[in-house]
């Protein structure tokens, strides 16, 4: 069984029709490209998973149900994390702090326990900090554990985002141009964390502009235009789709180094 | 280090102060006490949580209130009625912030402003005929403590700085646990906080609700202070200066909000005072044979106005407060160490 | 050394004005007291702090006062910033003489130090109902403004008239410190009353009156005590006010007693000018009598004083008439007088 | 249902004003997002102003009751806007970059600072403006007897805000402010001087108050120092009624209030106006969280 | 030598971004500065522009020093930047936008006949005239970045990341335009990500890292140079 399923699923706003009937299927452990030309509701298409909009028709089932409508939060503690488009990190707070505040899902003391300092909450906390480091380390911030996270650099900042998502444990990894702004180089290195990011048994769906990441990375792509899908393949077959072609990568030209 | 042997020597003159201040100063320490109680709690809406809420005074109100009524038609002692009155103002604020809480910003602002006029408008129309209107109601008792009444400022100084003391230890490990972060997370970015698996709107409305709960006993101190409470002690005004203390200390720290309570209410003392500096002066030097006619208690009638000017160049020149808040601290190499 | 005597009152705030005379006008006593003499052989010294019309400014002031070794304090004006500092100067047992401060309940709480020189509001009360019906008015609508002060005397007016055979056709409160009132205005003639009772304070007073008569609205009004003040004349206009009646201790330049007219000769060559009201002139009393109390016992002991001012002091003459107090501290005798403001916005006492 | 539009007129008058003070208010929101708190204050000082001009140059000798009007509130705008451009300089701009409630704490110490200050200057006491500048002409108007200058007032904050709606959309500066209030950077690249800027708000904003001080003085006479918090919290309220930092709604929040506490305190109770005022008001916002034509802006993720 | 950066340091409160840095546009030229994420590629233009003030150094501009000037006057002598991020004005119409651009312009004539230049160019903004800036799709917002910022007639043109964002197929209009636009008279400073692609396009490069300028060279050089294709060219698997 696919791990998420998305079916019919629509957004409107005002009058635009910004997602139309999209349908596809991700099965776990693959890492899914979802690409497109700007605008073309990609997005959007995340929002509605992660909840952060509600979907005016259509179904999001991840895991086996229907998650359609439900909170971000409760989402996320479902085991779906995600990363923003344009970084959105809680920037006056320290890289570590950042981190921990994805394994808050998955700690359960309160206000009451925290002012008494129970045993359990204290074992908590320690277990947090443990895994929030560990996730620190994995995207390669360990040792900028107490750096606010504006002090980072742009790169790292995204890298944070990430670290930040895996520390909420997630079954599915939603990255949204994770590459935007990297350098060729930044970009290899971030292609190589999607790959452990992989063999740690996460499913990983993602938008990227840039192509080098998403023929690397990606084992299955959906190319969506106008709210609509227009293919769906692997790469490979994607590539030569005239379709996609036209509307999203450009006729091929000896320039097209520039982009791929 | 230094740090803490600072605290320690600041805590310890003032809890000894009492000893060398007359009654009215020693009653200024108990105003900036109680404040500083209500901007701490405030700090946890309005500096943690970054929720722009200027009205507090809704809440200290309900607990006043709660106590008056309680104590003065029931004659339940008072100090049993501040887990009461926390208790109702928390209640209280979980009924109105739960269908605003998605305002945002300035909007928020406008509405919690409303609260305070409401209640305060209610309580002078005497709703549910238990408020006394305009009056407010009177005879409160004074707290006893192991059985021990206490009435002057000097007792009730050690009755509020010692609240102020639980107060800061609860806090304290409140705002470095998991509960004070994510208030901070939703403070910074809360659609960012959504998507980490916090729950923002339960965050808000328990900040809320913690918040209301420790004015509301503050309320309580203060009824019993007081004796008398009227509507009027909860205006908008009140709501504005505990907000004031916690943006002008530093908001989200704790030794912040306490310097903001010395200045903001301290001040204007301090200014009032000027008067008998000049008398002071004058007989000092008259005792010399010089006749001195220094009067500076006009300056008493300027002393709002220096005050504000003075808030104004206090922002300038700390625009993040006066004591912002530290970054919380980690045992890492200690993580680092079990981890390895 | 000195004896000294504490004066609390409004130096800042909106009633300023009033702290300002009443300063004024309790030196000057002192100043004759120690010309005579003095105390006790020792001169008398007033200590003054301001309340700025606030209740917690009061009891900040109460208690810096109670730290300075006080006789007796002289004060307050406002009835609920009174009542914020009875407790402290109860426990520091400390003679308190408020002088406008005529709320009720001052009184009935038992406390053995406070006194005061102006009457209560329920014998402004019954004055209120009396001369409405004198008067003959049949629909009375009753205005207050929600303070203590406003709202008890309209409570007591509305008790006393509800006995008698009038209709109280509209009873409500507004808030103090707006401009505009004609949305109560425009309700309360839709009511259609013969004459209205404000019990707030003079500026909203003379606002009411100003657009009342801009609507067009001829209704009589009558003031309860707090309207008693010249800037009433000014911000109606002279046109709007005149015809305005309210109640009031009277006022010096209304008594021929030798008190009086020696104070008022002493004041206006002193200051340059007449008193602005009544309720600063009643702060002088509060010293007179607390005065004649030290110089008959010989003491500054506030038991032998207070005993003294509840039982022996008798018909003392003052500048606002003869003074004796009951046992819980009020002034007794029949005050209120009815006041009218003429063409010319004089206020002149009614016979 | 005569009592009904007599109420309506009340509430009207008494919303001009709120929306003349409520439009310099949403200005100056819409470029800085600041809060600014001594707004009132300023309506207050243009009231002071107002007064002393009018008793210092004896206008009245020399002018018809209209030009008297014209001519102070010119000069009484002209002055109250160089306290605004002073304040901006003095307590604002230099926490433009900083945390917002840190420029909110500074405008209310600055409106301490100005309400006290008049109090030293002008005394404790009401001031009064004379009552007779203006003729008392009643108009008739569908069976009710209106006052001329409530219509007056209505009739000035209408073209007021027409005006600077215009001047807002349609003109090269207008359009440069409304560039600022987005992205003052941006803005700079494109060769705005946005202190200039900033300063035509403090100038258009304060005027504005001022103008509704003298307002104020001239019809109601009365005048003390502590006016402009009550009518600055109204002003406020009405702003974010229309939606803050929206022209029409300051207009739209500013007139609905007035009529809301007038048929507030007429149907239902007096006492419990303001209460009523801010139950609906919390009522609207709970429906439409940025009030009334405030831009729904649902944040893009 | 049309622009002139001298000995330029900046910094951010008391960290300098900024470490002294000499580099030079001549007329009709594309520059391209490269760099990784936090060099400082930003941090120079936005010190170009104005928005920034140099704790140290200067910058010229056709013969005057233009550091000392607000950041207005430095656009009115022509030197104009289209922002990394875009910028646009969200809620003011595409037309707002591109007037806003010709905000020191002071001949209308010359505007007009710009406007008309700019919509060949880029016929999607005529399209979308009416339309808030804010809604437009990624790619429509980079056009009316760069096009609001020719609408000032530059002399000298500064794109911060124009390809950041946008669709493969967007990026390669976007690249042919500024070659376009560089034919049409305009000097050009490109900063970019996409390495490869800025220095096809450009005459010379920069190189940065941290606050420094490390190397400078004609761009087929920068191209064949080892260390920079190491850096910033991507070791991964070109196919
Ligand atoms: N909150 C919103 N309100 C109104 N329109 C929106 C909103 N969010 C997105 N849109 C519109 O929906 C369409 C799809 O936007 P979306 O952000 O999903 O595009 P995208 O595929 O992610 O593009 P890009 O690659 O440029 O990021 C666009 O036309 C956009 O303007
Ligand atoms: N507002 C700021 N406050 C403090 N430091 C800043 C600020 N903006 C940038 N910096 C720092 O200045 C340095 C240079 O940043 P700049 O944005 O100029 O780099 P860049 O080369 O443009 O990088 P990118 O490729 O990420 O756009 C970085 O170390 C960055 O962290
Ligand atoms: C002095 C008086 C005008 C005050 C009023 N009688 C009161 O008790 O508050
Ligand atoms: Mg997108
Ligand atoms: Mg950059």
């Amino acid at each position: 069984m696919s791990l998420l399923k998305l079916d019919k699923l629509i957004k409107d706003f005002g009058g635009l029709r910004a997602v139309d009937e999209v349908t596809f299927e991700v099965e776990a452990g693959d890492v899914f490209g979802l690409i497109g030309p700007n605008g073309a509701g990609k997005t959007t298409v995340f929002n509605l998973i992660t909840g952060n909009y509600e979907p005016n028709g259509g179904d999001v089932i991840f895991d086996g149900t229907r998650i359609n409508g439900l909170a971000p939060n409760k989402i996320v503690s479902l085991g779906v994390a995600r990363t923003f488009q344009t970084i959105r990190l809680f920037k006056s707070l320290s890289a570590l702090e950042n981190v921990l505040s994805g394994a808050h899902c998955r700690m359960t003391s309160g206000s009451i326990a925290a002012m008494l300092k129970t045993p359990f909450q204290r074992r908590e906390e320690k277990e947090a900090l443990k895994l929030a480091l560990t996730e620190l380390d994995f995207v390669g911030l360990g040792d900028q554990a107490e750096t606010r996270a504006d002090g980072l650099s742009y790169g790292n900042q995204r890298l944070l985002e990430i670290a930040r998502a895996l520390a909420t444990k997630p079954k599915l990894l939603i990255l949204d141009e994770p590459a935007g702004g990297m350098n060729e180089q930044e970009t290899d290195a971030l292609i190589e964390i999607i790959a452990r990011i992989k063999a740690r048994g996460i499913t990983v769906l993602l938008i990227e502009h840039d192509m080098s990441l998403v023929m690397q990375a990606c084992e299955k792509l959906v190319v969506i235009e106008y709210g609509r899908k227009i293919a769906e393949g692997l790469p490979e077959e994607i590539k030569v789709n005239k379709k996609v072609i036209e509307a999203y990568l450009g006729t091929e030209d000896e320039e097209d180094e520039t982009c791929f | 280090m230094t740090r803490k042997a600072i605290y320690l020597l600041l805590a310890t003159l003032l809890a000894v102060s009492p000893a060398f201040l007359n009654a009215y100063w020693v009653d200024v320490l108990n105003n900036v006490g109680m404040y500083a109680l209500l901007a701490l709690s405030l700090n946890l809406i309005l500096g943690h949580a970054g929720l722009f809420h200027m009205g507090h005074a809704a809440f200290y109100a309900v607990g006043a209130y709660t106590t008056a009524i309680l104590n003065t038609t029931y004659g339940i002692p008072v100090l049993w009625l501040m887990p009461v009155a926390g208790l109702m103002a928390g209640l209280f604020a979980l009924m109105v912030a739960r269908p605003i809480i998605h305002l945002r910003g300035d909007y928020l602002l406008i509405v919690t402003i409303g609260f305070v006029e409401i209640v305060r408008i209610a309580l002078v129309n005497n709703v549910f005929g238990i408020t006394g209107g305009s009056n407010g109601i009177f005879g409160i008792d004074r707290p006893f403590l192991f059985g021990y009444k206490i009435r002057k400022p000097h007792e009730f100084f050690y009755l509020i700085w010692g609240f102020m003391v639980v107060t800061v230890f609860l806090f304290h490990r409140l705002e470095n646990s998991r509960f004070g972060r994510a208030l901070n997370y939703l403070r910074e970015d809360d659609v960012a906080a959504e998507g980490s698996g916090i729950n923002t709107t339960h965050y808000k409305l328990i900040a809320f609700v913690i918040g209301a709960v420790w004015a509301g006993m503050v309320g309580t101190i203060y009824a019993s202070k007081m004796t008398i409470i009227a509507p009027e002690s909860f205006n908008f005004w009140e709501s504005v200066v505990m907000f004031m203390i916690v943006i002008l200390g530093g908001s989200g720290s704790i030794r912040g909000v306490i310097l903001g309570a010395f200045l903001v209410i301290g001040l204007p003392e301090l200014f009032r005072g000027m008067g008998a500096v000049s008398d002071l002066i004058n007989s000092v030097f008259s005792g010399f044979g010089v006749t001195l006619n220094l009067d500076f208690s006009n300056f008493s009638q300027a002393r709002m106005m220096i005050f504000g000017a003075a808030m104004v160049i206090m922002m300038i020149f700390r625009n993040e407060g006066l004591l912002p808040p530290l970054p919380r601290k980690y045992p890492l190499k200690k993580i680092r160490e079990e981890m390895s | 050394s000195t004896i000294k005597i504490g004066l609390m009152c409004p130096l800042t705030g909106s009633w300023a004005s009033e702290g300002q005379d009443m300063k004024q006008i309790v030196e000057l006593l002192a100043d004759e007291v120690n010309a005579n003499g003095g105390l006790l052989g020792k001169q008398v010294e007033i200590i003054t702090e301001d309340d700025a019309g606030d209740p917690r400014t009061a009891a900040l002031a109460a208690q810096r006062l109670a730290t300075r070794d006080i006789v007796a304090v002289i004060g307050t004006y406002g009835s609920s910033i009174t009542e914020a500092s009875q407790n402290i100067y109860d426990e520091e047992e400390i003679i308190q003489i408020a002088n406008g401060s005529t709320a009720i309940r001052l009184s009935e709480k038992g406390l053995k130090y406070f006194f005061r020189s102006c009457p209560r509001d329920d014998e402004q009360g019954n004055v209120a109902m009396k001369t409405l019906m004198g008067m003959g008015f049949k629909k009375i609508a009753i205005l207050h403004d929600n303070t203590t002060y406003a709202k008890g005397l309209a409570d007591e007016a509305k008790t006393l008239l509800k006995e008698q055979p009038v209709e109280i056709v509209f009873y409500e409160a507004l808030t103090a410190g707006e401009r505009d009132y004609s949305a109560i205005l425009t309700k309360m003639k839709a009511a259609a009353p013969d004459v209205v009772l404000f019990t707030g304070y003079y500026p909203e007073a003379g606002l009411l009156l100003r657009q009342k008569v801009e609507m067009g609205w001829n209704v009589p009004f009558l003031g309860g005590d707090a309207t008693n003040n010249p800037d009433l004349v000014k911000i109606a206009g002279k046109k709007a006010a005149e015809g305005f009646l309210f109640l009031s201790p009277p006022v010096p330049q209304d008594l021929d007693s030798a008190e009086s007219t020696s104070f008022m000769a002493a004041y206006t060559k002193k200051y340059n000018g007449a008193p602005g009201s009544v309720w600063a002139v009643l702060s002088g009393d509060g010293f007179n009598a607390i005065a004649a109390a030290i110089k008959s016992t010989g003491s500054t002991d506030a038991d032998t004083l207070a005993a003294y001012l509840h039982k022996d002091l008798k018909d003392m003459p003052g500048l606002t008439g003869k003074i004796s107090f009951n046992e819980k501290g009020d002034r007794v005798g029949d005050l209120y007088r009815v006041y009218k403001v003429d063409g010319e916005g004089n206020f002149v006492l009614q016979p | 249902m005569e009592l009904f539009f007599q109420q309506l007129t009340n509430g009207l008058a008494v919303g001009g004003i709120y929306a003349l003070i409520a439009l310099g208010y949403t200005m100056v929101y819409g470029v800085l997002k600041l809060i600014n708190f001594a707004h009132g204050d300023l309506f207050t000082i243009g009231a002071y102003l107002g007064l002393t001009l009018l008793s210092a140059l004896g206008l009245t000798d020399h002018l018809g009751p209209f030009g008297v009007v014209v001519t102070l509130a010119i000069m009484v705008m002209g002055l109250v806007a160089v306290v605004g451009i002073v304040l901006e300089r003095i307590a604002y701009r230099p926490l433009r970059e900083s945390n917002r409630l840190s420029a909110v704490v500074s405008a209310l110490g600055a409106s301490i600072f100005f309400q006290n200050a008049v109090m030293l200057i002008y005394g404790a006491r009401y001031q009064v403006y004379p009552h007779d500048i203006l003729p008392k002409m009643v108009i008739p108007i569908f069976g009710l007897n209106v006052p001329l200058l409530r219509i007056l007032i209505l009739l000035t904050s209408v073209v007021m805000m027409a005006a600077l709606y215009f001047f807002i959309q349609k003109t090269k500066i207008g359009t440069a402010i409304r560039a600022v209030a987005i992205d003052q950077g941006a803005a700079k690249l494109m060769g705005i001087n946005v202190n200039a800027v900033i300063m035509i708000v403090f100038i258009i904003g304060p005027a504005l108050g001022g103008s509704a001080g003298l307002m104020v003085g001239l019809y109601y006479g009365q005048i003390n120092f502590t006016m402009g918090w009550i009518y600055g919290l109204k002003a406020f309220t009405a702003a974010i009624l229309g939606g803050i930092g929206n022209i029409p709604g300051a207009m739209l929040g500013g007139l609905l209030l007035g009529v809301i506490e007038a048929l507030g305190a007429a149907y239902i109770s007096i006492a419990w106006k303001d209460a009523i005022a801010f139950i609906v008001l919390i009522l609207i916002l709970i429906v439409r969280p940025t009030g009334l034509l405030g831009e729904r802006v649902a944040e893009k993720v | 030598m049309l622009l002139e950066v001298k000995n330029l340091h900046v910094k951010y409160g008391t960290v300098e971004a900024i470490h002294g840095i000499n580099l030079h546009v001549d007329e009709g030229e594309i520059v391209t500065i490269l760099g990784a994420n936090g060099a400082g590629k930003s941090t120079t233009l936005m010190t170009i522009s104005g928005l920034m003030k140099p704790s140290e150094g200067e910058i010229w501009f056709d013969g005057k020093p233009i550091h000392t000037m607000p950041a207005h006057k430095v656009v009115e002598e022509k030197v104009t930047q289209s922002p990394e991020g875009r910028r646009v004005f969200g809620t003011l119409t595409v037309q707002e936008n591109l007037n806003l651009g010709a905000f020191t312009a002071k001949n209308p004539k010359r505007v007009e006949e710009t406007r008309r230049w700019i919509f060949e160019l880029f016929p999607r903004l005529k399209e979308r005239k009416a339309q808030l800036a804010g809604t437009l799709s990624g790619g429509e917002q980079q056009m009316l970045a760069i096009g609001r910022a020719l609408m000032n007639n530059p002399r000298i043109l500064l794109l911060d990341e124009p390809s950041l964002g946008l669709a493969p197929i967007l990026v390669k209009t976007i690249f042919d335009t500024i070659r376009e636009i560089n034919k049409s008279g305009v000097t050009v400073v490109l900063v970019e990500q996409n390495a490869r692609a800025a220095l096809k396009l450009a005459h010379r490069g920069y190189v940065m890292e941290v606050g420094n300028i490390v190397l400078e060279d004609d761009a087929n050089a920068l191209l064949a140079n080892p260390s920079v294709r190491e850096a910033y060219l991507g070791g991964g698997k070109k196919e």
